[in-house]
């Protein structure tokens, strides 16, 4: 199979954005692989907590791990190009990565007519584990319909069922896809949706689509932005007003429905009372999560973001299923992964479903925090909804169309 | 205070009174192609020199070298005007101590009007003749006053080139084939402004294919041949010496 | 009936009457000069002639067709070439390139195609070129970048440059100007000499009387835009109208 | 040879035998090394080196030899990655049809913008042509997903079920079965070199598109594009249309930039839309000015050298800082460190940035005048003697 | 009705900040004829202007708790800003706030440095040389600028939020006689257009009412005989362009709270710059500004959704805003072969 191992070393592959909007968030990712790196060779951090103990903390079935970096720059040609030059100059086994969706479908792709296992990072579209679903590839970050899934309860208790709601929505497919999530959860709940205007993505001034939902007769907006876009259009949202405004003789809202930690802190003051969710938050409690906080704390100085966490735990459970399968081969990997269910490495008890590859796990719903105690310490977990709640058949409509395909092991 | 050299026994054979403008084995070249090679002479004060040679001998580069234009770069040689040493001077510094040039293709700035261009020569000190004396000596400017200045005719032009000259208080006067293009009648004007001009006290240096003409007017000539002076004498003397007329001027 | 028949056109700009009721007509194979004072519109109407211009109103025939409308390069290709007041040139191309390009424009017409042929096998093109040199003179500066020659070469470049076209009808605005005496000459007798080989007629602007009366066999004067007399030389040069306005005493 | 005179003859063989050992020469560090960082020689880069470069050899001959600026020639590359893709959907993974459909995709494509954009000159056209390129790149991001698969970028699907695709042929790209992403590697010693199919088929097809991009060079077709920059008035007055050369050229240049897209899409077939972007535009004309522009292997140089930077820098990390000065004391270490960590990981950028100035200052004919000052402090020749007409050689002599 | 008068606010500012940063890159581009692809990276600097100055005053003293902990078991650092230490808790904290306007003070002497350093340093020797070296140069530039900027605050936006006084929205609704809350429009951006307004007003005043402006074309034009008539022409284009860096850095100053800076934004709004100075017409700084606002006020109305639907129905072009700038200036370069107030001449070959 393809760069199967032969000396005492084995390398990996981080693919991150290093340029970019979003190269804080991949600094932060790469950190998290370093330090999962440093557990899988010599132990300690999450190892400990893991419920599976095939990793001893002498690299991967003995050999040494080395790693390799490289940069996205958040766009699928460049994350392609680097992530070839893993797998052709470096002799990479598995890439990881990335942090965004449309980089980590095309990285999958790559990956799976490589032969090489794919690990994907940040990725919260449906189509990473729905349409766009590859044998080779896996995620352990939550999706979109997830979001919707845990949101919506949470957001019916705070303000009720006869909401009228108006959705800001990049013009992508991730951004669809999470606007199709959302609409589908709120209306379940007997939200109306007023409207839902496509947004360009290269937008940084929002006025223009923000001013007109000021009459719009809604009464919560929606912004399923991420990143740049969604800091710029919460800022602005706030700036008219919108949420002093009262509307159908209610208290107008925001909701942002996949929040990240960076993202909190650019926006602010103005993500005060914001409903939001996450994969993962530094503050549970946990043991998983505080075996990872601390050896991430204690190294760097600061918490790590939901970002790292999910790069963290997917390099621990592809080294976990290349020791329990005792074999590098992508296929013996991924028949080890398939179905597999752990704890231990935060959220909970964890399924990593065969049918699609995606992680089924707890998802938090997460609030901007009014009197943050510091500057890592934005948003509060007010919800941990669980498992089961966020689960949906491997045929849901919004997940169709996609084929898992051979595994392929490659050369 | 800067001290004029002496260039008595310099290449100078008409020198008489001490000169006004010393210019001093000059070597200019245009990146690599040495073109003026080695140019002395002297201009006294109230004189006009005119400075003659065939098409490509380097009377431009001269001129150009002496108002410090930045190409042909002077890599070697001295001027001096008024006791100035202009061979360490930039252009505008050069233009700042009154020294003016009408260059051979006019150089009227696209985009301003004629009132602008002769306006834009009275924003640095010394200033001289007003706009308004200007368009006294050729009316032609005054009518087209707010015309684009590339616009005007040929003539039109150099009639403006030199206006523009006489907006600035100079001392020497540099001109660059000023009757080029210029019907008959102008240039019998242009004449005419030249000798008043003379009578004002300013030192002219004059570059003219119509060499008959310049004689005529001038005081003294200087020829060059590819970059270097082959004659240094009075004008009279070169009207008279048909065989240096036939082989450096082939008139 | 001549080759070139201009009827009633007019042209302004702005307020200006550049052209008033211009009628003229150039015989076949003949030299027509067009002289005139600084202004009088003589380029504005070769830039009619050629297409550059537009005229308000009146009819512009060449050879029985009309040019108005046409394009520049459309005109040229029904055989007018000009020369232009400030030399126009490639000055990113050498000499011999220069020379080039009209006769490959003379050859294979407005628009060719041919992106795999090679310069260098053109035989016909280059010998063409290279006699058009020998015939200028210039041949030795073929590999010369156009733009480093002095302003005298220019203007022969460029005359050359239309002549390898073989227009039918020549336009050449001032083609001497700021040519040494020597090189006037020599173009004054290439020109004879083309008239004499080939069947060419000639329209010239020119302000030097020299190369007017040496040349010219008909003469219109313009003044203010509008045609004052049209004559022999020997007839213009006594006509007191003339000069008074256009030739000075010095004529 | 082939109807080229004696210089660029020796000219397309030096580029052919660079463009045939590329896979030593890229290579020259023992693959254990800690310097094997910098060996370019795998097969993706090497086949992004001759792709960009026929990308900016294509773009050179607008630009180099009109002067017209296109700050919207990446939409063609992007047009013609996606007409390959589309090949690949329909007919199946040989990439012959991907390739020629891809050329006349863009070729049509540069036919529509070029007449528009050409009615105008200078930076008006400039903006123009970045106005469409980005039109298409907005479109093809979100309105076209039917059409380009959005973000994510076109890709075969294996429900797509292309007509010739047998179950025998290779389920990747490969031409008449020879698949593209095989490599056939070399060990000697502690090198190893790999020898790609792919490369070899961008590399003849870029020796293909230099030797004609030398021929238009040649040409009276060049000559007139070269009088086009040098003064329109004049050829106008000469009796030369200069709308329909600047439109060929226009044209010839889409297509190679669509030849380009069509391997890039061959290579890895996946077309993604920031390759309509204008900082794909902007790509290609730095590449040009920076191997310097009008000359005839400056573009390539000027790709290669963009491309390498993008891809070896982006990957050096800290930990192989340390790794490389590990014997330097710390106190000496450590500062090294800290100031090369600006220059690489994501700091490739800041190196490319300052290479670009550093460049452009002190080689203002760019790279190829680089090669030119070393060319003649090895030959010992003194400037003034370079040609007698007094312009320096570089321009004199626009295609060395 | 309401919302078209919104629509109209809106482009107003989206305009004053396209025309703002427009005004800048014409006095160096239209102006001066460099071709500077730094521009951005001008206009982002000055963000970060806002953004230094926002830490400077928030500049902390960090005491080490003795007793509490952060949950990875390090200490916990209790900070306390120096400017409430030094100046009182109130004093302090309203500095802090004030910092977006502050920075205007800070900003104008950092900028017309870096103009200076940037102009003498560099540009310089670009006046003369091709523009495309001039593109290579400047664009290696910001690249510089931008890296080292993302190297010291990160790739992630910053927020810097206006004083508390201009936080709220302003009700035109009332004032027009429609619904209380109709029209509703944020203080901050009427001080921007304000701003905006202003600092045109004073950049044309400077560049019409002076002969400035006309040597300075002047200059560009032939800069040799310019020189001939005894202008130091160097000097001048000095001043233009530390004049332009100044703009562009304040134009960023004032644009951080309604976007939060961080270190790309240059980039994002760089094309869009050349766009609408292009559109206005090369070399006409009314042509520039009046471009900024048309392609603002275009552009906000593309993005109101009942137009965006209609274009999307009735003329088969769904997300004509994406596109809408781009369209606008194709029609205007077609139409107009010089933008729309460009002057002959200026960058046309
Ligand atoms: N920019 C330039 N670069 C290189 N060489 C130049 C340049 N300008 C002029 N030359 C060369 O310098 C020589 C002298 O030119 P110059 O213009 O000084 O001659 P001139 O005596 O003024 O001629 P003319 O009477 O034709 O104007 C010529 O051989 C010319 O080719
Ligand atoms: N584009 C224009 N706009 C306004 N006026 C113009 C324009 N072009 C020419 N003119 C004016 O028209 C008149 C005729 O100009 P033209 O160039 O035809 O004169 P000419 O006879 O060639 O003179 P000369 O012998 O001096 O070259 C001049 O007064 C000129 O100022
Ligand atoms: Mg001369
Ligand atoms: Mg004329």
């Amino acid at each position: 199979f393809t760069n199967e191992p032969t000396g005492g070393t084995v390398t990996l592959g981080f693919n991150v954005p290093q340029t970019g909007p979003y190269a804080d968030e991949g600094m932060d990712e790469l950190r998290a692989f370093e330090l999962a790196v440093e557990h899988l060779n010599n132990g300690g951090g999450c190892l400990d907590t893991f419920s599976s103990k095939a990793l001893k903390g002498n690299g991967i079935l003995g050999k040494q791990v080395k790693f390799v970096t490289g940069d996205t720059q958040t766009k699928s040609d460049a994350a392609r190009a680097s992530a070839k030059s893993m797998i052709e100059k470096d002799g990479a086994i598995m890439i990881s990565g990335g942090s965004s969706s449309g980089v980590a479908v095309a990285v999958q792709g790559l990956c799976q007519e490589a032969g090489i296992i794919f690990m994907a990072g940040l990725t919260h579209s449906n189509d990473t584990t729905g349409k766009d679903k590859k044998k080779n590839g896996f995620r352990h970050f939550f999706n979109a319909y997830m979001s919707g899934a845990a949101l919506a309860p949470v957001l019916q208790k705070a303000y009720g069922s006869d909401r009228k709601a108006y959705h800001l929505t990049a013009d992508y497919t991730w951004g669809w896809t999470q606007q199709e999530s959302i609409q589908a959860a709120t209306e379940a709940l007997g939200w109306q949706t007023v409207n839902n205007v496509l947004t360009p993505l290269a937008a940084t001034d929002f006025s223009a689509y923000i001013a007109p939902v000021l009459n719009s007769g809604a009464d919560v907006l929606i912004l399923n932005h991420y990143g740049g876009n969604m800091v710029n259009s919460l800022t602005q949202a706030v700036q008219f007003g919108l949420r002093d405004k009262m509307a159908n003789g209610k208290q107008f809202e925001v909701v942002v429905p996949l929040y990240s930690e960076l993202m909190a802190k650019g926006a602010g003051a103005n993500i005060k009372g914001v409903f939001g969710s996450t994969n993962w938050s530094w503050t549970l409690q946990d043991a998983g999560t505080q075996a990872f906080v601390k050896a991430f704390g204690a190294k760097y100085g600061f918490p790590p973001s939901n970002a790292a966490q999910t790069c963290y735990a997917q390099t621990l459970l592809y080294a976990d299923a290349v020791e329990r399968a005792g074999s590098f081969n992508p296929c013996a990997v991924a028949e080890a992964l398939e179905g597999f269910e752990f704890d231990g490495l935060g959220n909970g008890p964890t399924l990593y479903r065969a049918d699609d590859h995606q992680c089924f796990k707890d998802v938090l719903v997460m609030k901007g925090k009014e009197s943050p105690a510091n500057e890592y310490d934005a948003l509060e977990v007010v919800e941990v909804t669980p498992r089961a709640q966020v689960e949906y058949a491997p045929d849901h409509p919004m997940f169709a169309g996609g084929d898992l395909g051979q595994c392929n092991p490659g050369a | 205070m800067n001290v004029k050299p002496d260039f008595s026994n310099s290449a100078n054979q008409a020198a008489t009174a001490p000169a006004f403008l010393s210019v001093w084995d000059l070597h200019a070249y245009y990146g690599e192609s040495y073109i003026v090679q080695g140019v002395s002479f002297n201009v006294h004060e109230g004189e006009i020199l005119a400075l003659l040679g065939r098409n490509g001998a380097g009377k431009t580069s001269t001129l150009r070298a002496i108002a410090r234009l930045g190409n042909p770069e002077l890599r070697h040689g001295e001027i001096w005007l008024d006791h100035q040493p202009l061979h360490s001077m930039t252009s505008y510094q050069a233009a700042s101590v009154g020294l003016g040039l009408v260059p051979e293709d006019r150089r009227i700035i696209p985009g301003l009007t004629v009132e602008e261009n002769l306006q834009l020569a009275q924003i640095a000190p010394p200033i001289g003749w007003s706009i308004d004396r200007i368009y006294e000596l050729f009316p032609r400017l005054g009518e087209r006053r707010k015309q684009e200045g590339v616009t005007l005719s040929g003539g039109e032009q150099q009639m403006l080139a030199i206006g523009r000259a006489l907006c600035r208080d100079i001392k020497v006067l540099l001109l660059d084939e000023p009757y080029e293009g210029l019907a008959p009648v102008i240039v019998d004007e242009i004449e005419k402004t030249l000798i008043k001009i003379k009578e004002l006290g300013i030192t002219t240096v004059i570059v003219e294919q119509n060499a008959v003409r310049a004689l005529e007017l001038s005081d003294r000539a200087v020829i060059l041949d590819t970059g270097s002076v082959v004659f240094d004498g009075s004008a009279a003397e070169v009207l008279e010496n048909e065989e240096l007329r036939a082989e450096y001027l082939a008139i | 009936m001549g080759i070139l028949e201009v009827k009633n056109v007019n042209k302004r700009f702005g307020g200006l009457q550049a052209l008033g009721n211009v009628n003229l007509s150039v015989a076949e194979n003949t030299v027509h000069a067009i002289i005139g004072p600084n202004g009088a519109g003589k380029s504005t109407l070769l830039n009619v002639l050629v297409g550059k211009l537009i005229p308000d109103t009146g009819s512009v025939m060449f050879d029985g067709k009309s040019v108005l409308g046409r394009a520049p390069y459309e005109i040229n290709q029904m055989g007018i070439s000009r020369v232009f007041q400030t030399p126009e040139i490639f000055g990113d191309l050498t000499v011999m390139e220069n020379m080039m390009i009209p006769c490959f424009a003379k050859r294979d017409g407005a628009f060719e195609l041919n992106p795999l042929a090679s310069v260098g096998k053109q035989t016909d093109i280059v010998e063409r070129a290279e006699q058009m040199l020998i015939d200028m003179k210039m041949i030795d500066k073929r590999h010369m970048h156009a733009a480093s020659m002095s302003r005298g070469d220019k203007r022969r470049l460029e005359i050359g440059m239309c002549l390898s076209q073989q227009p039918r009808l020549l336009l050449l605005d001032e083609p001497t100007a700021g040519m040494a005496r020597a090189d006037t000459n020599n173009t004054i007798d290439l020109l004879k000499q083309i008239k004499a080989e080939r069947d060419i007629t000639i329209a010239i602007i020119e302000h030097d009387m020299h190369v007017v009366f040496s040349l010219a066999e008909r003469i219109t004067v313009l003044a203010q835009g509008t045609p004052l007399v049209e004559d022999t030389p020997d007839k213009i040069k006594g006509h007191p109208k003339v000069r008074e306005a256009y030739l000075g005493e010095s004529a | 040879m082939l109807g080229l005179d004696k210089k660029d003859t020796t000219l397309l063989i030096v580029v052919a035998v660079l463009a045939l050992f590329a896979p030593f020469l890229l290579n020259p560090f023992p693959t254990e090394s800690a310097l094997a960082q910098f060996n370019a020689g795998y097969p993706d880069l090497m086949q992004r080196f001759v792709i960009f470069g026929i990308f900016a050899i294509g773009f050179n001959i607008l630009f180099g030899l009109t002067g017209y600026l296109s700050f919207g020639h990446a939409a063609f590359l992007g047009v013609g990655s996606y007409a390959a893709v589309w090949m690949f959907k329909l007919l199946g993974y040989n990439v012959v049809p991907g390739i020629i459909l891809s050329v006349i995709v863009a070729g049509v494509f540069a036919l529509l913008i070029g007449f528009i954009s050409l009615r105008r000159s200078g930076i008006y056209f400039s903006i123009l042509t970045l106005a469409f390129a980005q039109m298409s790149f907005a479109m093809a991001y979100s309105v076209l997903t039917p059409i380009t698969n959005g973000e994510t970028g076109l890709q075969v699907y294996s429900s797509d079920n292309p007509l010739f695709q047998t179950a025998t042929d290779p389920n990747v790209p490969h031409l008449f079965g020879l698949v593209m992403r095989e490599s056939y590697t070399m060990k000697v010693g502690a090198w190893s070199f790999s020898f790609n199919n792919g490369y070899y088929l961008c590399a003849i097809l870029m020796l293909v598109a230099f030797y004609i991009s030398i021929r238009i060079f040649r040409s009276p077709f060049g000559l007139m594009l070269r009088a086009v920059k040098s003064n329109q008035q004049r050829m106008n007055y000469t009796g030369l249309s200069a709308r329909p050369y600047t439109l060929a050229a226009f044209v010839i240049s889409g297509m190679y930039a669509g030849l380009a897209g069509g391997l890039l899409a061959s290579m890895d077939p996946l077309a993604g839309a920031e390759r309509m972007q204008w900082t794909a535009s902007g790509e290609v004309v730095l590449m040009t000015i920076l191997g310097g522009a009008g000359t005839l292997i400056g573009p390539v140089l000027g790709a290669g050298f963009i491309k390498y930077f993008e891809n070896i820098f982006s990957k050096i990390n800290e930990s192989t800082l340390h790794g490389w000065f590990s014997w330097l004391p710390d106190p000496i270490e450590d500062p090294l460190v800290w100031l090369l960590e600006h220059f690489i990981g994501g700091g490739w950028a800041l190196t490319l940035g300052t290479l670009f100035m550093l460049v452009v200052i002190f080689l203002p004919g760019g790279l190829v005048e680089g090669g030119q000052r070393i060319g003649r402090l090895i030959s010992g020749k003194s400037r003034g003697t370079e040609d007698e007409t007094g312009k320096p050689a570089a321009t004199s002599h626009p295609a060395e | 009705m309401d919302d078209i008068i919104l629509q109209i606010l809106n482009g107003l500012d989206k305009g004053s900040a396209y025309a703002l940063i427009a005004l800048g890159l014409t006095l160096i581009f239209g102006t001066l004829g460099v071709v500077n692809f730094a521009h951005g990276a001008l206009f982002m600097i000055g963000a970060f202007c806002a953004v230094t100055l926002q830490k400077l005053l928030s500049l902390e003293r960090i005491e080490v708790s003795a007793t509490e902990k952060t949950a990875w078991g390090t200490p916990l650092e209790i900070k306390t800003p120096y400017a409430e230490l030094w100046f009182g808790h109130d004093f302090g904290a309203a500095i802090i706030d004030w910092s977006v306007p502050l920075a205007i003070l800070f900003a104008i002497p950092v900028m017309l440095a870096i103009g200076y350093v940037m102009e003498r340093g560099l540009i310089k020797h670009f006046y003369k040389r091709p523009h495309a070296d001039q593109i290579l140069v400047t664009f290696g530039l910001a690249i510089v600028l931008q890296e080292l900027i993302k190297h010291y605050y990160g790739a992630n936006p910053i927020p810097t939020p206006a004083p508390s006084a201009f936080r709220g929205s302003f009700d035109f609704g009332v004032l027009l006689g429609f619904d209380a809350g109709s029209i509703i429009y944020p203080y901050w951006r009427m001080v921007y257009f304000a701003f905006s307004a202003v600092i045109i007003g004073a950049v044309f005043a400077f560049l019409q009412f002076t002969t400035f402006g006309m040597v300075v074309r002047a200059g560009m034009a032939d800069r040799e005989t310019v020189g001939l008539l005894g202008i130091n022409i160097d000097r001048r284009f000095t001043i233009m362009f530390g004049l332009a860096a100044a703009v562009a850095g304040l134009a960023g100053v004032m644009y951080t709270p309604i976007n939060s800076p961080n270190y790309h934004m240059g980039m994002d709004f760089l094309v869009l710059s050349f766009v609408v100075v292009v559109v206005g017409g090369m070399g006409s700084l009314p042509g520039a500004v009046l471009a900024g606002f048309l392609l603002g006020i275009l552009e906000s109305f593309a993005s109101y959704s009942p137009i965006k639907n209609f274009f999307e129905t009735w003329l088969f072009l769904p997300s004509i805003d994406q596109i809408i700038i781009y369209l606008v200036a194709i029609i205007i370069l077609l139409t107009r072969p010089r933008g729309l107030m460009g002057r002959k001449g200026v960058m046309e070959d």
